[in-house]
Formats: C-alpha cells, sequence, structure tokens
C-alpha cells in the first residue's frame, strides 16, 4: 500500500517539477510580458499543485493535508488576481508611458 | 547538501545583484527575493521560528515598506546616482569590505568545535515556564526584559515616526487615503484574502506555545492584513490622536509591565512569574501584546500623519 | 522518499534561479514582480518539500506566510504604481 | 563543509557587501537596503552559532534565536524610521540626498 | 549537573532600585502615549523628581555597602537570563543624568509648552522622547548582558534621532537621516561583535564573559568590531560628520541633551568592554589608536570650532574635540603589566571629563538657545551687546567654558589634570602636550564668544524676545555645577572604583 502510496508521489513530485521547469523557459522565451506573464502563472500554479497533490498522499493528519491545500489554494487566488492586477498595471501603465 | 549549495549561491547572488542594480525599485524587487531566500536558509539551520519571522516581517513588511519609498521617490534616486563617490572612496570601500569578509570568515572557521551552548538550561528549566516551544520560553521567561524594551523600541519609533508629521498635520490620520479600487479586483483580493489572512495569523499566535510561532510573527501577519485593507480603500488608518488608538497602542506593554511589577509581589522578582501560573500569564500578556504590536507595526508602514486632522 | 523530495526541492529551486535572471534583464518593472512571483511559488513548493523530507512541519506554515505576503506585496507593487500613473497623467 | 560552515561564508560574503554598498551608494535608499544586508549576514552568524549548539534535543540553541528575532523586528523599525525620514526630506526639499547643500 | 537558575528574590538589598531607575522613565513613557496632550508634560515633570531620588537612592546604597547592586530579572541567573548591575560608575552616571535630564527638563517648560487645547506634536515629542532618553541612558549604564545593552542602545537611538528633526526644516530632517545610518551602522557593528562572544564563549553576561575571555583572534574580533561601532555612535573623529549639523540643528534642550548625555552612552560601553569584559589583557597598540583618534579629535574639533560662524555650531565642534579628551584615557589606563588600570588616575581622569563635560556642555547649549532666543539668530559677529542683556547667560556661558579649557576651579580641570599628570608619570608626554593644546584652542573660541558678547553694540540692540529670569537661573545653576565639580574633594571619587573587577 505505502508502496503505491510512494509511487504516486513520486509521479506527482515529478511532473511538479516538469511544469516548474516550463514556468521558466516560458519565462525565458516568450517576447513580451502579456504571454510571459500567461506562461508564468499557469506553469508555476500547476507545478505547485501537483508537488502538493503528491504530498498529500504522505500525510497521516488530515488538518496538516489541509493546510497544504490551502497554501496551494491561497498561491491560486493570489496568483490568479495578482496576474490580473499585473496586466492591469502594465497596460495602464504603458499607456501612461511611466512603466519602463 | 545540494540544496544548501544551490540556496547559498543564489542568496549571495540576489544580494549581489540588489547592491550593483542601477534602479533602486529593481534593487528593492531583488531584497524581496532575498528575504524569502533568507528564511529558506532559516529552515535549513533548524531555526524555524526565525524563518517565520523572516517570512513575515523581514521579507514581507520591509518589502512592502521598501517598494512604496522607491516608488513615491521615483525619478529623484536616478538624479542622486550622479553623485558617485570618486573612484579612491570606492577602492578605499571595497578593501574594507574585503577585510572584514575575509575577518569574518576567518573566525567562522575558528569558532570553537563543540560550540558553547545554552540549550541544556533552557531545556532544564523549561518546565518552569509552563512553555513547550524553547523559543517562546527564551521571549517571554528567561529574556523578557528585551522583550519587553523592544516593544518600547517599536513604540519609540512611531513617536518618532509622527514626530516628523508637519504641524498643521498633526492629530490627522497617517498616510495618504487610498481611493477604493474601480475595477474591483483589488477590493475581491483584500475580501478574500482578509479572513484568511486573519486566520492563519491567530494559528500562528497560537501555536507559539508549543510549537515555531508567536505574538510577533502572528502580528506581522494582522499587520500585513491591515495594510491591505488600506490599500485597497476598505478602510483608512485612524487619526493619530485618536484614544482609542493609542491606549490599543499601549495595551500590550502596559499588562506586561502590570504582571512583571505584579512578579515583585507573587513571585519574588520583577517578571518573574509563579510556576504555577506561568503559562496562564504569559498568555494574558501575549494577546493584548499581539494586537499592540500589530498596530506599531503597521502604522509604521503607514507613515507619519498626512491627511489633513479633522477639527 | 526524503531523499527524493530533497532532490526534487533542490531542482525546484535551481529552475526558479534561472528565472530570476529574468530579474536582471528586465525591462519592465511588472516583469520584475513576475520572477519575485515566480521565486515565491517556487521558494512555496522547496518549503513544502522540505517540511516532508526533513520532519520540520513548521516550514509549512513559512510556505503559508510567504504565499499570503506575496501578495500583500504584489498589492503593494500595483496599488503604489497605480496611483503614480494616475497621478502623472493627470 | 557543514551546513553551518556553508551559511557561515554566507553570512560573512553580505556582511562585507552590505557595508560596501552602504559607504558607495549615494542615495539614502540604498544605504538603507544595504544596512538591511549586513543586518542579514549578523543575524545569519546568530544562526549559524545556534546551529553549531544543538543540543538538549533542540535542533538549535534557542537563545540565539530567540534575538535575532528580537533583532529582525529592531531593524524593522529602523528601517520605517529611515524610510519616513527620507520621505519627509524629500516632501520638503524635492531631493533625496545626504550631499549638504553648501 | 545543572546548577539551579530559578531563585526567587534573588538580589541585593536594594537591587529593586535598578529595575524602577528604567522601568520609572518607561512606564512615563507609556503613559504620555496613552494620555497625550498636557498630561505628557506633566508625566515628565512628576517622574523627574522621582528618578532623581532613585538615582540618588542607587548611589546611597552603593555607597554604603561598598559593592556592587545586583537584580536577575525574572529571577533568572545569567547566562540564561539578564542582570542589571550598578557599581560605582553606573551610579554616579545615573545621578549626574538625573541631575541634568532635571535642569533641562525645567529650562524647556517654556519652549515646549503644551497648548490650552488638545495636543502639540512638538510638546509631545519632546517630552516623551525625553522620558524615553532617561530610560534608556539607566539601562545602558545598568546593563549588564551585551544584547539587553543593544536593546537599551536602540531605545536611545530611536529617541535621540527624533529629536534632532523636531522643527521640522529641511536640514534637521536631513541631520537626523545622516544621524540614524550612523546609528545603525554602530549598533549592527555592536551586535557582530555581540555574536561573535557568544559564540566562542556562550554567554553575554558581562560577568561571565570577563572570567571566559582569552586573548585570542575572536576575541580581539568581537572587541573591536563593537568598539568600531560605539565609536561611529560616540562621534570619534573621524566618525564625527553626524554630530555638528544635528546637534547644531535641534532645539537647545534636545542639543543639550544629545551633546551632553546621549554620546556618553556609546563611550560608557567602551570603557565596560576594555576594563570590564578582558581586563588585564594586552590591548596597549589599540588603545594607542583609540588614543590618537582622540587626540586628531581635540585638534580637529577645536580648530574648526574657531572658525565657525554659528554659536550652536561653535559648540557642537567644541562637543567633537572633548569627545577626544574621553579616548585619551585608554592608551594611559590600560597597561598591560603594572599595576590595575582602574585604580590610575587616567581612568577616574576620563570619567571625571565625562561627568564635568556633560554639565558644562548642557548649560553652554542652554545658555546658547536663550541667545539665540533673545536675537532671533545666533551668528557670532553679532553677538555685541547680548552679555549686557543678559549677563546672567552668557555668564554661565563663561563658566561653562572655563570647564572647557580646563582652567581651575572646574570639573574640566580636574579631568585634564588627572589625565595630565598620568601623562608626564607615565612617560606618554605627547599626550599631555595634546591636552594642553586642546585647552589653549578652547579658550580661543570661549573667549572669541565672550569678547564679541562684551562687546559695544555699534547700534542699540534689539531683542525679538524677552528671557525669563528663571530659565537663565536654570543655566547659571547647571554652569556652577560644572564648576563645583572642580571642589569635589578626592574621596567621592572612590565611589566610581566600587565593584571595578580586581
Amino acid at each position: 500500500m505505502s508502496l503505491a502510496l510512494d509511487a504516486l508521489t513520486f509521479l506527482a513530485v515529478a511532473a511538479g517539477g516538469f511544469f516548474f521547469l516550463a514556468g521558466t523557459v516560458g519565462l525565458l522565451r516568450f517576447p513580451d510580458t502579456l504571454s510571459r506573464l500567461h506562461a508564468l502563472t499557469k506553469a508555476d500554479n500547476l507545478g505547485l499543485g501537483l508537488i502538493v497533490l503528491g504530498l498529500l498522499f504522505q500525510m497521516e493528519d488530515p488538518f496538516a493535508a489541509l493546510k497544504l491545500v490551502a497554501v496551494w489554494l491561497l498561491t491560486l487566488l493570489a496568483g490568479g488576481a495578482v496576474t490580473q492586477l499585473i496586466a492591469h498595471a502594465a497596460l495602464g501603465g504603458r499607456s501612461a508611458g511611466v512603466t519602463t | 547538501m545540494a540544496l544548501d549549495a544551490v540556496l547559498a549561491v543564489l542568496v549571495v547572488g540576489v544580494a549581489v545583484w540588489t547592491v550593483a542594480a542601477r534602479d533602486t525599485f529593481a534593487a528593492v524587487v531583488g531584497f524581496v527575493a532575498f528575504g524569502l531566500l533568507v528564511a529558506l536558509i532559516w529552515v535549513r539551520l533548524a531555526a524555524p521560528d526565525v524563518a517565520l519571522t523572516e517570512a513575515a516581517l523581514g521579507s514581507g513588511l520591509t518589502g512592502g515598506l521598501l517598494l512604496g519609498a522607491s516608488t513615491r521617490l521615483g525619478r529623484t534616486e536616478a538624479e542622486a546616482t550622479g553623485e558617485l563617490p570618486g573612484g579612491l572612496l570606492q577602492f578605499a570601500a571595497a578593501t574594507v569590505s574585503v577585510l572584514v569578509s575575509a575577518g569574518l570568515i576567518a573566525l567562522v572557521l575558528l569558532l570553537p568545535e563543540p560550540a558553547p551552548t545554552l540549550a541544556p538550561k533552557v531545556a532544564a528549566n523549561i518546565a518552569a515556564t509552563g512553555l513547550q516551544n524553547p523559543v517562546t520560553a527564551v521571549l517571554m521567561a528567561y529574556r523578557a526584559i528585551d522583550t519587553l524594551l523592544e516593544v518600547m523600541v517599536l513604540l519609540l519609533a512611531l513617536v518618532g515616526m509622527w514626530s516628523l508629521a508637519p504641524d498643521h498635520l498633526w492629530g490627522g490620520a497617517p498616510g495618504r487615503r487610498e481611493p477604493a479600487d474601480p475595477d474591483g479586483v483589488l477590493t475581491f483580493v483584500a475580501q478574500v484574502l482578509l479572513p484568511v489572512g486573519i486566520l492563519v495569523a491567530i494559528h500562528i499566535f497560537w501555536v507559539g506555545s508549543v510549537a515555531p510561532g508567536g505574538e510577533f510573527q502572528g502580528a506581522t501577519i494582522f499587520a500585513a492584513m491591515w495594510i491591505l485593507a488600506t490599500m485597497a480603500g476598505l478602510a483608512n488608518t485612524p487619526p493619530v490622536m485618536r484614544r482609542s488608538l493609542r491606549l490599543l497602542l499601549i495595551a500590550g506593554p502596559a499588562v506586561f509591565f502590570a504582571i512583571g511589577l505584579a512578579g515583585f509581589a507573587i513571585a519574588g522578582a520583577f517578571l518573574a512569574y509563579p510556576a504555577d501560573y506561568a503559562k496562564l500569564l504569559i498568555l494574558i500578556i501575549e494577546i493584548p501584546l499581539t494586537l499592540s504590536i500589530a498596530t506599531t507595526l503597521a502604522l509604521l508602514v503607514a507613515g507619519p500623519p498626512e491627511q489633513e486632522p479633522q477639527r | 522518499m526524503a531523499d527524493f523530495l530533497l532532490v526534487a526541492a533542490s531542482f525546484v529551486l535551481a529552475t526558479v534561479a534561472v528565472g530570476l535572471v529574468r530579474i536582471l534583464r528586465g525591462p519592465d518593472k511588472a516583469d520584475r514582480i513576475m520572477a519575485a512571483q515566480l521565486l515565491g511559488t517556487g521558494g512555496i513548493a522547496t518549503l513544502l518539500l522540505l517540511a516532508q523530507a526533513t520532519s520540520v512541519p513548521a516550514a509549512v506554515d513559512v510556505a503559508l506566510i510567504l504565499a499570503l505576503l506575496a501578495v500583500f506585496i504584489s498589492v503593494a507593487f500595483v496599488k503604489k504604481g497605480v496611483i503614480r500613473s494616475q497621478m502623472e497623467g493627470a | 563543509m557543514s551546513i553551518a560552515i556553508l551559511y557561515g561564508l554566507c553570512s560573512a560574503v553580505l556582511v562585507g557587501l552590505g557595508l560596501f554598498a552602504l559607504i558607495t551608494h549615494p542615495q539614502p535608499l540604498r544605504k538603507i537596503l544595504a544596512f538591511n544586508l549586513i543586518g542579514s549576514g549578523v543575524f545569519l552568524l546568530f544562526g549559524v552559532v545556534a546551529h553549531n549548539g544543538a543540543a538538549a534535543g533542540f535542533g538549535g540553541d534557542p537563545v540565539p534565536q530567540a534575538l535575532v528575532i528580537t533583532g529582525l523586528v529592531v531593524a524593522f523599525a529602523s528601517t520605517a524610521l529611515a524610510v519616513a525620514l527620507l520621505l519627509r526630506l524629500f516632501q520638503e526639499t524635492g531631493r533625496a540626498t545626504l550631499q549638504s547643500d553648501d | 549537573m545543572i546548577e539551579p537558575l530559578l531563585m526567587p528574590g534573588s538580589a541585593t538589598a536594594g537591587g529593586f532600585l535598578l529595575v524602577l531607575a528604567v522601568v520609572l522613565p518607561v512606564l512615563g513613557v507609556l503613559l504620555s502615549l496613552a494620555l497625550g496632550g498636557r498630561h505628557a508634560e506633566r508625566i515628565a515633570l512628576i517622574l523627574m523628581p522621582a528618578g532623581l531620588a532613585v538615582a540618588g537612592a542607587t548611589t546611597a546604597a552603593v555607597w554604603r555597602t561598598r559593592a556592587v547592586l545586583q537584580y536577575f530579572v525574572g529571577g533568572w541567573y545569567p547566562p540564561l537570563g539578564v542582570a542589571f548591575r550598578a557599581d560605582g560608575l553606573s551610579a554616579v552616571m545615573m545621578l549626574v543624568t538625573g541631575l541634568l535630564i532635571c535642569g533641562i527638563g525645567l529650562f524647556a517648560r517654556v519652549q515646549f509648552a503644551s497648548p490650552e487645547q488638545g495636543e502639540g506634536r512638538a510638546p509631545f515629542a519632546f517630552w516623551t522622547l525625553l522620558l524615553a532618553i532617561w530610560g534608556g541612558l539607566n539601562a545602558v549604564f545598568l546593563g549588564g548582558d551585551l544584547f539587553n545593552l543593544y536593546v537599551a542602545l536602540e531605545l536611545l537611538t530611536f529617541a535621540a534621532v527624533p529629536l534632532v528633526s523636531l522643527d521640522g526644516r529641511a536640514e534637521t530632517i536631513k541631520a537626523a537621516l545622516r544621524y540614524l545610518l550612523f546609528a545603525l551602522l554602530g549598533s549592527i557593528l555592536y551586535l557582530l561583535g555581540a555574536v561573535l562572544f557568544y559564540g566562542a564563549y556562550g554567554a553575554l553576561a558581562i560577568v561571565i564573559l570577563s572570567g571566559r575571555v582569552r586573548a585570542e583572534p575572536v576575541a580581539w574580533a568581537a572587541i573591536a568590531l563593537m568598539t568600531a561601532g560605539l565609536l561611529a555612535k560616540a562621534a570619534l573623529y573621524p566618525f564625527h560628520l553626524w554630530l555638528p549639523p544635528a546637534h547644531a540643528g535641534a532645539p537647545a534642550p534636545a542639543s543639550a541633551i544629545l551633546s551632553g548625555l546621549v554620546v556618553k552612552a556609546p563611550f560608557f560601553l567602551v570603557v565596560r568592554l576594555w576594563f570590564d569584559v578582558m581586563p588585564g589583557q594586552p590591548q596597549q597598540a589599540a588603545a594607542q589608536i583609540l588614543g590618537t583618534l582622540g587626540a586628531a579629535a581635540i585638534l580637529f574639533g577645536s580648530v574648526v570650532a574657531l572658525r565657525q560662524a554659528r554659536l550652536k555650531l561653535l559648540i557642537a565642534y567644541s562637543t567633537v574635540a572633548q569627545i577626544g579628551y574621553l579616548f585619551l584615557m585608554f592608551p594611559l589606563a590600560v597597561k598591560p603589566v603594572t599595576g590595575h588600570p582602574w585604580s590610575t588616575f587616567a581612568w577616574t581622569g576620563g570619567v571625571v571629563q565625562a561627568i564635568s563635560h556633560a554639565v558644562a556642555k548642557a548649560a553652554m547649549f542652554l545658555a546658547a538657545g536663550l541667545i539665540a532666543e533673545a536675537l532671533g539668530h545666533d551668528r557670532i559677529a553679532r553677538l555685541a551687546g547680548i552679555g549686557r542683556a543678559l549677563p546672567v547667560t552668557v555668564l554661565a556661558f563663561g563658566l561653562g567654558g572655563l570647564s572647557l579649557m580646563g582652567l581651575p576651579p572646574s570639573g574640566g580641570f580636574v579631568a585634564k589634570a588627572m589625565l595630565l599628570s598620568a601623562a608626564v608619570s607615565e612617560g606618554q608626554w605627547w599626550w599631555a602636550v595634546v591636552v594642553l593644546t586642546g585647552g589653549l584652542l578652547a579658550a580661543g573660541y570661549v573667549f572669541l564668544v565672550l569678547a564679541r558678547s562684551l562687546a559695544d553694540p555699534v547700534e542699540p540692540l534689539r531683542l525679538s524676545a524677552t528671557i525669563s529670569p528663571g530659565r537663565q537661573a536654570v543655566v547659571l545653576a547647571l554652569a556652577l555645577c560644572a564648576v563645583l565639580l572642580g571642589f569635589v574633594p578626592l574621596r567621592p571619587l572612590e565611589l566610581l572604583q566600587i565593584g571595578r573587577p580586581v
């Protein structure tokens, strides 16, 4: 049983790591702010989610598991809302000509 | 160990970037990243209490404060770059810094093995404090006087900051009144985050007696949530002359002093707790102390009064 | 398992380190904040992995605080930035 | 190399870097940043000392760890006061520099 | 085997006085903050006699028992707990501080009178910060733990810096910021030294360290870093850059506190470090460096003071010079082989210089404040006639100047005579030359001011404000104290020796 759980953890965490890598590559390669923003938030939130999922298989205490999920949800919420805010600021700032 | 090597290189790299960046804003962003990495180091050094403080205060609140300052200073920062010191001074500064670093490296390698430690003494006496978290025991019992004076330092910084207000603004509210966000995104973020943040703050504060956490970490999160509310335009900072604000500021240290002085009578020394009631008394101190520290920290970020007082 | 999680933590951190080059390149303030955010998410992932790998449950609390304050920082950036552009536009 | 020594080296480098920045940067805000870097270096040294002193079932000596928490709070207060002074100076003069005008 | 650490009532008789000395002013700060308005001033005025009484009682207790008063806060013994200790030196410094705070407080009542209604910014800040400075100074004088002393130093910094910019002019804000940056660098270097001590010897308590510290690189580095940090805070040449604008820009009562008392706290800690933490170590070479910096401060500060156009800047540069004298005690008092350094003339001379300069400089800054208030400016070139308008104030300035010059009878004379004879008898005659030259230069700038003040004005002097006799009396009383220190017989100087490590 625990071997199966370990295998699941292994898979999920490895996949999470891959998405982090993808996010970084996107950040470096994409040409403009908005598409970088897109790549970044999608990829690293997914990466973190997979890592959290992987770790959930190892949790014994339900409260600790809840906390892990909370961390992920918080990051998700923050990422989503902040992306919108930054996009807003990036566009608004550019039209006012102060961002660069 | 591979992790530590990456972490060490990263921390030094980000620090170099913070020093070398031409743009002040970029340097501040670098500093926020730096704080985050330092929090990781504290976890590696088996100091989770410090990691919590660094994440909340050293990186978070300080970062927010510096970001605000750098945007307000704006272009004047670039202007001051014209005043770069001469090559001779740069060379002298570099020499001094390298010497200090080299000296410290030598001293780190010279530190005695096995290291002297007070850990056994802390462990042997912790029962008398009723606490299980040794760091909290040091802060609230063995070295309570440091903590008490430190809270006074925070309050004094606030008095000093307020004293910078122009006379006609004295009594007004600190900082600028932020308008509500027209698009509602910010309002939404703040409204969702506030209850979560307060819950986390209470959790971090509450576990402090048995696990890493405590009043400073909890208070910092409270303060951050307060500032978030003001930034989103959900609330204004209270005017500095408001009596309830003043009472909130002094409540923590006042209770601390009261119980400390009562220690003369009930436990034979200033800031001593009778063994049976130690845990309860410390809790009675910590609750108002957390609120006072949170208020002080939030107001320290808000700055001196900048709004016209209402007469 | 602990060893694997530790390796994963190192990998995520190293990946994020490469992303930090973004801060160095700029040129936009938003880019810099994004890089800091990437570091934030990566740091949180590293902390969660560490918490399990080295049995330091408090590291999860550190991650929780980082997640909270990352939003705080970003809002500070956006808010101050917006206010400023509005003022200069006016 | 133990992790204590590794981070000890880090701390030494941070102090030196911060010192250099504090002396050479003309902008006060950069000096305030530099002060925070030095502070981090010094606190890290406390952490190294604490880590070396692990005993009695604790992962580190709790006394220096507690001192760092106090130090972090004081450093924050210092930063806040310095920033407030700087912003006031900027409001009054429109410039943010420590150079004397005369 | 672990020795018991929790011992209720673990203090020498009268130890609670030490707690009161720190707690009373700090409680006053809390009350002022809570009540605000006129109450800040009232609380300060009520606490002044109380605090002075505590300082007096502490001094009496030390003198009576001929022993160090101790208090273990919370009943926890060092190294785990924090101890307050009062030896003769602490007691004397506390007493002088109490007297000066009372004098300056009485003087400041007019300048920082609270408004009838509501709360005035400057009065509220001044009275609150005054109490905070008092608490911070007492905590520095009584601290027996290096980290607790760090917190005390920060308390002092945060109370002192805002005093500089109390009038809100841009140049004083700039001076305050520069002061803060120097002070912060100083604190962080001090802290770096403290952690090295802890890392090497596992304790922060001075009593324990003095038994464990050995002559080895880590101890030297720690003490060098801490000393460097404290020098930045004490404004010893070449770290003096922040001092003149800060001390000259502050309102007169604040200048008096800053110049008279606040810069003495870091000096006091250097003395603690060198003579209590590391007694009997061969530090002659390092001591010579401190002495050289002191000598440079004396010559540089005095010469620059001579060339100042404004009275308050002149006095501030004179502080730079007088701080130099304090550090002449190190090459003379630190002796590796013969005798106990603490028993030498030089050590006592240095301490007496700290005390007499505190009193004299406070009187001079307050006098300068009155002159500036009466004239509406403090240009030395336009002082003519002020001697006739404010004779008592100018007399007070002159009496304070007497002490700076080191002329008999004055506290400054006693101090400089002790340093002089120590220099001569130890064969380090060059310090004697510096002491004498500094005295001559001081005479130069004091007489410059006096001559201008006593000259006949070209046109009749028009005062922009009238000065009450009461305030002039306070200034004169302080100046007389500075002179009277010269009449103190040698016996009370024994008080200073109580509790020195043997």
